[in-house]
This record gives C-alpha cells, structure tokens and sequence, in this order.
C-alpha cells in the first residue's frame, strides 16, 4: 500500500478513537483494569517466590561431630563433604563459636545457658549448605554416613513444610498467573470484539464499495493496538508508582520482610504489561475483525 | 459487458423466489432500465452484480468473468469498477459527506491530490458543494441520495448500478439527474438503473427489462414503463 | 388539529436554516400534500410535529397544546396518537415485520388478542400478509416501505404524517397505498404526507403546501404538484 | 404496566440475550472474570485475616516471678492479674513444667538441658493472654509493677513485627478488596454500556413509535440483571469448586496452615457474589440506558 494509505489508515485509527469516546475509554479502561490485576498478580507471585527462595537458602545440614576429633580427620571430613554433590558450602563451627550464638539467640532463656557455661555440653559441627534445597536430605544421608559424624540434623519437619509451601506457591501462583492471563486477553479482546461489533454495518458498506479486507482490517488492528497501547502505559505508571510506594513503606516498617526491589524484575513486569498491552489489542482486534470480513 | 444466462435466486430459508431463469445480455455502453412492482427483483438483480448475493443456479458474466467463482479477495476489484447507488443509500454515518464520497478514491489508493480535486468536482455536479462537511444525518433524504450517486461517479467506473436514484427526489432534480447518467453513459458507461418513476423511463426512452415475480416479462428496446393501456384507476375521494 | 405560528427550525451547529417563520393552519379531517424540491424543509416540518426536533422559534400547537413545552414523559403519548411513516423507514432490523408492526401496539399496552387480531389485519391492507415473519433485511425497498405504514396504521391514530410513503413504489403500488391512506382520511384522521410524487398530487386534488428552501411559497386549496407551465425540459440522448 | 406487557418485557430481555449472542457471551464473561478476581480477593483476603488472627492470639506475656515467692502471694498476684483490663486468661507454670517444656521443644540442644536437668535455673511464672493483642504491651506494663514479679517478657519485636504485618495485610488487603470491587464494576458496567450502545438506534426508534422510557428500560434492565446473575451464578460455581478443591488440598499436605475452611464464610463469599453480579447488572444498564433515552 502507498505511504498516503498508510496515512489514511493511521488516520483512520485515530478517527475511530475518538468518534467511539465511550467505546474507548470502556476499552482502555477495561484494559487497564485487567493489566492492573495481572500486574498485581505477577507482583505477588514474585515475591512470594523470593521469600520461599529466602527461606529456601537459610536451610542447612548440621552435622555434629564426635567428642574430641583430631584436627587431621576434621580437614579430612570437610573435603569428604565437598565432594559429595549437590553440596554448595561448608562450614565449620566449633562447639565455643555454637555457644556464643546460642547464648545470642535466646535472649529469654540465656539464664540457663550462663548455668551451663563452664561446661559447655555442645559439640563441634558442620554446616552444609545445598546448591537445591530438595537435595538437602539426600546430602544428610550421605554425610551421617561419614566415619565422625556423630548425628546429623537438617530440620526435617520445617524442611518438608517450606518446601511443600514454597512449591504450593509456585505452582499455585503460575496457575493463578495463567488463569489471569487468560482471563486479560479475554476482557480485552471482548472490549475490542464489542467495538467492532458495533460498526459492523460501517465495514459491510466498506465493502461494497470496493475496500480490501486489508483496507478495513488495518485501522481496527491500529485502533486495537493504540487501545491496548494507552491501557497498558497507564497501568505501567500506576503499577510503578504503586510498587515504588509498597516498597518503600515495606522497608521502613517491615524491613525484614524480603521484598523485591531491584528494578531488573519490576521493569520487567513494566515491559511485559506494554508487550501485552500491544499484542493482547492487535490480537483481539484482528480476530473480531475477521468475521465482519465475510461480507 | 454483461451476460446473464439461466440466472435464478432463491432466498433461504424461507425460500423465496426472487429471480427465475434470467437472461440478459447487456453490450457496453448501453443505457437499460430495470422496471416491475415492488418485490419484482429489481434489486436482487443488480445484487447479483455486484456479488452482494451469489446466484443459486445459472451463470452471471460481467467482462467475460464469472461473477460467482471470483476469488474473495478479486471481489473488491469487481466493486471497484461499478459505481453502486444504493436503494438504501449505504452512506457511512460517521463520516462527512466529502469523506464518504472520498472513500470511493481512497479504496483504489488515489491519490490525495487527486481526491482533493475530484472530489469537489463531483460533489459540484449533484448540487452539494456546500454540504460537503456535513454529516448523513445531517442531510435530507434527497441529498443523502445525491450522496451516494456522487460516490458512485466519483471514480468514473465503467458500470454503474442505480436502484431508484430519484426515489428521494423531487421532479426537477430528479431529471438533472438522469441527464447525468446520461452524460456519463454517453461518455462510454453502461448504466443499469432499477427504477418506478415511470415518467423518466417514458422520457428518455431507453431499453426497458420489466421484472415480473422474478421473471423478466418484456425486454424492449426505445421501450416504455408499461404497455397497459394506462396506469390503473382510482377515483380519488 | 395543527397549528403553526411563524415557526422557524435553524439546525445547529451549522446554521442551516431548514424552516423560517412558517403559518400553518391544518383542520382536523384534512388531507395536505406537503411539496418542495430536495432539502426544501418538508422532513424538517414534519419532525417539529412528532417533536423529534424542536422549533427554533415560533409556537406548534397540536389539538391545542404546544409541543415544545411538552413535558418529556408526555411526548410519549403525543406520538401514540400520531401514526408516522419515515423516509428512512426506520424498522426495527432485528424484530419480524409482524413484530414491527406490533410493537406500535405494544406501546400502548394492548392485549396480545388485540394485536393478534390486528396485526394481519393491516399487513392484508399494505398487501404483506405473506412477508409477516420476514425480518426487514429479508424485504425489498418497497415492502419495507409498506411495513413502515402498517406500522403508521395500525393503531388508528387520528394524525397521520406521512414522509415520502410511495418512493420505493411502483406506480400501482402507489396508487393503491394512496388509497388507502385516502380511506383512512375519510374516515376522520387527518393526512399531512410530505412527496415527490407529482402525478399522484395532481391526481387527488388535496391542500397543497409548497416549500421552497424553508419558506411557504404556496397554499393552495385543490392544488397541483407545481403552477409552472410544465415541468423542465430535458433533451434525451 | 399491564401483566402482558410485563410478559413482553420479559421475553424482550430473553430476545436481547440471545439476539445478541456475541456481545452476552462477552458480557457474562466479563463479569464472571470479575467477579473471579473478586472472589479470589476475598478469599485471600479472608485467609490473611485468618492467619494473622492466629498468630496473634498465640501471643502472651510471660511474667517471670522472684523465686520461692510463697504460695499465698502467687495466689494473690492470680488475682492481681486477672482484675487488668483486657486480661482474658492466666496460666500459673512453675518451672518444672517449664522444663518440661524446653525438653520438649528443643530436640536438637537437648543435650544442654539434660545437662541442668538436676539444677532447673528456671523460674515460676505467669502466662497471660490478652482479649486483644493491641493491649498485650500495655498488661506487661502493668504486670511489671506487681510485688513478686521478677522480669516480663512479651516477645516485643515478634510482637511489634506481627502487629504490623497484620495491620499491612488487614489494610492492604481491604484497600485491595475496594480497588477490586471499583474495577470490577466498572468492567461490567462498560460491558453492558457497550451492548447498549450497540442498540442505540433501535432505541431511538422505539421512542419515535412512542414507547416510554419504561418499556424501553425495563427490557434492558431485565438484560443486565440476568446477565449479571449468568455471571455470578458461573463464579460462585467456579469457587465453590475450586476453593473446595484447595480446602482440600491444603488440609493433606499442608495441615498447619491455617485456612479457612467453615462454609459460613465462603457461602458469604457466594452470596455476596450473586448479589453483586444482580446489582451490577442492574445498575450498570440503568446507567448506560439512561443517557439513551434522550431521545
Ligand atoms: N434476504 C432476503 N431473504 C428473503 N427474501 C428476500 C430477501 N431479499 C429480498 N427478498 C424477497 O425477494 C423479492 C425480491 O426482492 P427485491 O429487493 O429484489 O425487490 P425489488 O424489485 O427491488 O422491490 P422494490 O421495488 O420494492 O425495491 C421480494 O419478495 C423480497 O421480499
Ligand atoms: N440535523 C441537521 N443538521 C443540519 N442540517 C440539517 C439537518 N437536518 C436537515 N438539515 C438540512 O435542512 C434542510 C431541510 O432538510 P429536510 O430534511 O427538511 O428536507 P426535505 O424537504 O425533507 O428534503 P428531501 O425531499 O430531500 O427529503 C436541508 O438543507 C438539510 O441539509
Ligand atoms: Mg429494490
Ligand atoms: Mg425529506
């Protein structure tokens, strides 16, 4: 088509937009609303993400060693935990260093641990670390098996919970993802379909005087793109300005709450909603075209 | 120009009988009024045409082409190259009058030089230089008609199809009319026009199809709107 | 039963002016032939009746009460008893042509017995008894024509404005309609019916009034379509 | 208006519906997209309350008394406690129990307390819940100044930590609930505008034959009703099952979490639903017919 067309159909566009105020504030604004949910949706899954991952990190294999091992076999336990795969760090605590942080910890019960202090009941240990938490109780199998591991703790119980938690979340939040979506493209694409419902009669007429499907396509598909477009940029703002809030009231109240705040992911988020935006108009308005074509 | 043979339309579902085994062949240039009662076919006729209906027996040639085993997409070059009046005018409402006589050009990508200068031309030509900005609704139902007679000239096709263009339009306008068609059709057009004012099918005497429940009941020559002896009486009160 | 005093209607935001300072007095019974070229005002004075516009100036009484000042939840009920036939048709596109029909009926809330009885009744006289369950897209330009004024009718209003009724109709048809419409006169209502149809308003011999861009030009008891010598000349081909 | 127009009526609310297949299709879907994310909401919602009304009721403040106080004057000190206000309960434990306790709760350092088993450096003391945990920081207070108490313990920042969290999620949460609510009716509403506009010119004929604003409307209004009831009707099935579904899901493999599982609340949650659907469907084609009848 001729640059001059191709003026006309950006005009076109426009005209659309503008002479169906009502038609396209209800699209933008059903677009924006939708955006905002997903938005939020992703926003949330992110985070929980980044707490389970949080959490995920601060397990470990404690494993206690016999009474009085000579330092010989000790450096020969750590490298024999090295290599054992799938494990990411180890390191060694002596029983004085496990007191000192017990004694930190239990601001309430110090009381007893000064009454033990002379004798000092704990035992030297080490703390393994998994490159995967799901491999953490096959590690502890494996290094309770190692000659001077007295017993091996990795808390079993909070294990297996975080872990179903942290894979409830996942899964729950990539199906609740989906879902959204899902449900996005269809508000959107019902929004446009309904526009172009309403001028149907415009398009048969179009066609009988001699447009191409192309002709009549393209300014809906502009129209759909430039609708998505604007309902995309504002929720772009309002999710920016909103998270930007959250994140800074999280770290001033709540600063041990992991949240995410990097702008890598949150930009992300910005650009996914714009691509969306675009591609959710230009598809919803190319498939309700469609059928009007068959005049 | 145009070739008709054994041409018949049934509307489904309720399976009405608009046209029964039609033949009509219409040379280039020619001038053919398309006359009978209301219902008759007139219309479905000229669909036929210009494809918005496809016939349900028979073949419809225009140019040597099967009209019916056009692929979709040549469908809008057949469009191009007839000029349609519409019984119902099919103005786009939300677009002014010039912009609605444009679009005419802009589907064949003129350019807009072109419509520019064209456009005012046509418009001159139907009596409605000054309502170019206004909107259909804007408009009587006479000039809404001119309308749509402008759009259809306006890219100067060599078919043009008119059904009952002078229905909205008082005598005097309804014969500056006609004697445009007849102007564009003396230029080398060929103008079938579906039509009851049966004082300008007497006047110009052109060929006359006259349709009857969808058959063609006289095709004539220099012909007149009816061959009774005169139009039915009634003794007005 | 109407009248109008130095009403003028200026439609905005273009300052058209389609009617300016008209005097009009219509006595019940009457029957006025409404004339004028294309764009003479004759749509506009009938929608200042049906109060679909409003007079820009001036008074419109009908059966003594200004139509302007109507309050809105009246104007209802002033349109009931006016049985209007559109240029454009305006028929409701998704409902049957029997349904169209009925819904005059429907407004008035009367009993499904009534409107079952009704109904065919008028669709006999506008000759569509067979077409009663078509939509209008299925109807040809006349029958839809002819469902407008079943419409009109039906509820047997006392005023009858009429815009255009026989532009989509063969002569026959026509006449037919026009006696119809005569009858109905005869019977009491009140016909003003604004045409183009210059044969039938010389054959009836009714009030004639003339417009002529928006100004009464003539008001003739018994008249004609126009006091010209004839009507314009046009040389054919 | 006569019973056989109401009949009318209705059967033109049924005709619009199915007439204009596309444009209900798309409605009731809207407006069960909605009312899903609606729903969702809520439920989340509902559990963070739930959750956070947990936590906080395991919150107590710990009153540590002198030791060998004499039975008399801890008796005295129950009574003291008690008459505070917004004290709901006090248990006495002596530190025996509490041992007991400690051996139960640390699996792992049990070693220590086997240690001190003979010595039990412990202390007798009072645990005190709070009818609202608002004023648990308030009782410590108070509890403080009582002859024969030693120390007092509350958990200051778990409690500072939970209070906030909670007042984040209840906030946040009623915040979100609102915005969700806007949204959602503003999609309906837009959705039902746009079959209305669709009518517009069917409308403006009706009022020329003479149809008053009532007949027109009610058809209409009947039409958003039933859509809007179409809609929730499908939601309230959708989360019935699903939130079921997770009910069940969570109480398997998740136990401790404590969800809502009651039907009181979530039959609510439907009900409030299908209201919500009607009064939208109605009030969103009121509105959208009105300014069409200014004809
Ligand atoms: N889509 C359709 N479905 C069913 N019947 C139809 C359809 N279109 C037209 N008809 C019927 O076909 C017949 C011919 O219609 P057509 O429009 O060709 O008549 P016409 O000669 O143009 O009449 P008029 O002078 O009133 O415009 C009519 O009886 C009409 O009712
Ligand atoms: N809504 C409007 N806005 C502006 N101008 C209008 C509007 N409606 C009508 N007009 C103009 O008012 C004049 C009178 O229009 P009207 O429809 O009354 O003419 P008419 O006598 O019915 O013509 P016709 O015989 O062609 O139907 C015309 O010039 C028309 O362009
Ligand atoms: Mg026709
Ligand atoms: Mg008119």
């Amino acid at each position: 088509m001729k640059p001059s067309t191709w003026k006309y159909i950006l005009g076109e566009a426009g005209r659309g937009i503008k002479k169906n105020t009502l038609m396209s504030v209800a699209a933008v604004t059903t677009v924006t609303l939708s955006l905002l949910t997903l938005a939020l949706v992703l926003l949330l899954v992110f985070n929980f993400n980044h707490l389970a991952g949080t959490l995920e990190s601060q397990m470990q294999v404690v494993a206690y060693l016999d009474d009085n091992l000579p330092a010989p076999r000790v450096a020969e336990l750590d490298a024999q935990i090295k290599a054992i795969e799938g494990v990411s760090e180890v390191a060694y605590v002596t029983k004085a260093e496990a007191l000192e942080r017990l004694k930190a910890e239990f601001g309430v019960d110090s009381d007893i641990l000064a009454a033990v202090e002379d004798m000092n009941p704990l035992r030297d240990s080490f703390e393994i670390a998994a490159a995967d938490p799901e491999q953490i109780s096959a590690i502890a199998g494996q290094v309770a098996e190692l000659a001077g591991v007295a017993e091996v703790n990795y808390g079993q119980e909070i294990l297996e919970l975080l872990l179903s938690l942290t894979s409830v979340i996942r899964y729950g939040g990539a199906a609740l993802l989906v879902a959204f979506i899902l449900a996005t493209v269809m508000i959107i694409a019902n929004a446009i379909r309904m526009t172009v419902v309403a001028r149907r009669r415009e398009v048969a007429i179009m066609k009988l005087v001699g447009a191409t499907d192309a002709l009549i396509r393209w300014p809906f598909l502009l129209e759909g793109v430039l609708l998505g477009l604007a309902g995309a940029v504002v929720t772009a703002a309002l999710v920016w300005a909103g998270y930007s809030w959250v994140v800074g009231a999280m770290q001033r109240s709540l600063p041990f709450v992991p949240i995410v705040a990097e702008w890598q992911p949150i930009l992300l988020v910005l650009a996914l909603l714009i691509v969306g935006g675009v591609v959710i108009g230009a598809v919803g308005s190319t498939i309700s075209i469609r059928r009007f074509l068959r005049v | 120009m145009i070739h008709i043979k054994h041409v018949s339309k049934i509307y489904y579902p309720r399976r009405v009988v608009a046209l029964q085994d039609i033949n009509v062949r219409i040379r280039p240039g020619e001038f053919v009024f398309l006359v009978g009662a209301s219902g008759a076919g007139k219309s479905t006729f000229l669909k036929l045409l210009y494809r918005e209906e496809l016939p349900s027996e028979g073949q419809l040639l225009i140019g040597g082409k099967d009209v019916a085993r056009l692929r979709q997409r040549d469908v809008p070059y057949l469009r191009r190259r007839i000029g349609i009046i519409f019984q119902d005018f099919k103005l786009l409402p939300d677009r002014t009058v010039f912009e609605n006589v444009a679009f005419a050009l802009r589907v064949t990508e003129a350019s807009p030089k072109e419509i520019r200068r064209r456009v005012p031309t046509v418009l001159e030509m139907v009596g409605l230089a000054e309502k170019e900005r206004h909107y259909p609704s804007q408009l009587s139902g006479g000039e809404q008609q001119r309308v749509g007679l402008a759009r259809a000239l306006v890219n100067r096709p060599p078919l043009i199809l008119a059904d009952e263009p002078t229905g909205n339009l008082d005598p005097q306008t309804s014969l500056e009319i006609m004697a445009l068609l007849e102007q564009i059709n003396r230029m080398g057009a060929t103008v079938v026009m579906a039509t009851h004012a049966s004082n300008i099918v007497d006047m110009f005497r052109k060929r006359v199809i006259a349709l009857d429940r969808g058959r063609i009941v006289r095709d004539q020559e220099r012909g007149v709107y009816s061959n009774e002896a005169k139009h039915l009486e009634v003794h007005p009160g």
